[in-house]
């Protein structure tokens, strides 16, 4: 169990070398990586070119409410590993925002918390992203669908 | 105690963070808001009635009726938008 | 649109950063990676501890099973990029046997994608599985959950 | 016409492939199983009636009723274990 939050880019390669190795008993990673989109699109709306993306977090609180939901994930599934790294600062189109991975014995498990893992990190991590268009800088306001999507895994 | 504002809320207030030093009746999250609304125009606005904002004390989201006995920090916030 | 198979390891970060260069389109990438468990569970069941794998298949076949299976999955999902990489020859516990990766615009269109592309060549890609147990060989049979697996896939 | 056998089903048959010339009697892939069995105690094991294979002609997968008319090669193999 890993969270880290950091401006800089991470190597998923890497990463993923780090959650498997020495553990044999992996036989699914299920991974998620977000990127900057040129395009915001939303529920088929394009909305203008996006130029830099800036994320904005709560230091102490991102990375409490990522243990905690990484933790959530590991009591509702057996898994083996999991990483999440999230950045933060000044992002272009292109440039990874976000890792999450997940090893199992299973992969129905790993695609599952990994899925679990990206619907509530979004709803429940605090960051904010600010865009910068031709138009003028722009916040990001809260995704219907995202609430929808984490809505999904609240325990009845 | 410090209050802490983010994304589009700190530019309305114009601040990051204030120190401040409660009133005795003011004893929840909520009452908390309505007092600081009292600061400033951008308080004023960034708290607004109706606005779409969250709240944490202490580094933890909590509702508008949480207590804030004991606590050293009280963050505002509109809705997380990470991922 | 890749499909490979190949004897030798790929490297995953090589392959995600290929496939998702030049394109500012792709806000989430989904990843599968399948590794060689050292013991064999199944069904709550534990099996032998595996020395090795080795993955035999059907040259030609293979290919033209997994580039059927891709070219669904982006008639089925608004898909920008999509990888298949599958090993054969022997293999030992913790070594990357297959990468599906999947680049869309939305997360919830890469995640199924990826999830599909995987149950789908399980059953429908000429792969066979050999076992090097302490007890000897074991041809690996097939999995009545990847059967079920598959099945959520079907139009109806 | 070749045939070919992977996995266990060419241990049992005890070739990877081999070169036939069918009879003309034997147009179906159902039909090219049972002529098969005949060719030895090898082939009679790893084609058995009620014995969990599949077939391909000219590499896609096809069920036993299919034609053989045209076909160059002809696979058997068990269920697919990959991933």
């Amino acid at each position: 169990m890993t969270v880290r939050v950091q401006e800089s880019d991470f190597d998923v390669g890497a990463e993923l070398d780090r959650l498997t190795s020495s553990n044999r008993r992996i036989g699914g990673l299920a991974v998620f990586v977000g990127l900057v989109r040129e395009l915001h699109v939303r529920e088929g709306y394009h909305r203008d070119r996006i130029d830099a993306l800036t994320l904005e977090h709560y230091p102490g609180m991102t990375e409490a409410a990522l243990e905690e939901i990484e933790a959530e994930a590991h009591r509702r599934w057996p898994l083996e590993a999991t990483v999440i790294v999230h950045r933060y600062g000044r992002l272009e189109p292109g440039d990874r925002i976000v890792l999450v991975a997940v090893g199992s014995p299973h992969r129905e498990a790993a695609f599952e918390a990994c899925e679990f893992l990206v619907d509530w990190l979004k709803t429940k991590a605090p960051f904010w992203k600010l865009e910068d268009t031709p138009k003028g800088e722009k916040w990001v306001g809260a995704h219907a669908g995202d609430d929808r999507a984490a809505a999904r895994w609240v325990k009845k | 105690m410090k209050v802490r504002y983010f994304a589009w809320m700190k530019r309305t207030v114009g601040l990051a963070e204030e120190e401040v030093t409660l009133p005795a009746d003011v004893t929840t999250v909520g009452e908390l808001v309505a007092w600081l609304r009292q600061r400033s125009g951008g308080h004023a606005e960034a708290l607004a009635e109706g606005a779409a904002f969250g709240a944490a004390v202490d580094k933890r989201t909590v509702p508008f009726d949480a207590k804030l006995a004991g606590a050293q920090e009280v963050a505002f916030f509109p809705p997380f938008t990470g991922g």
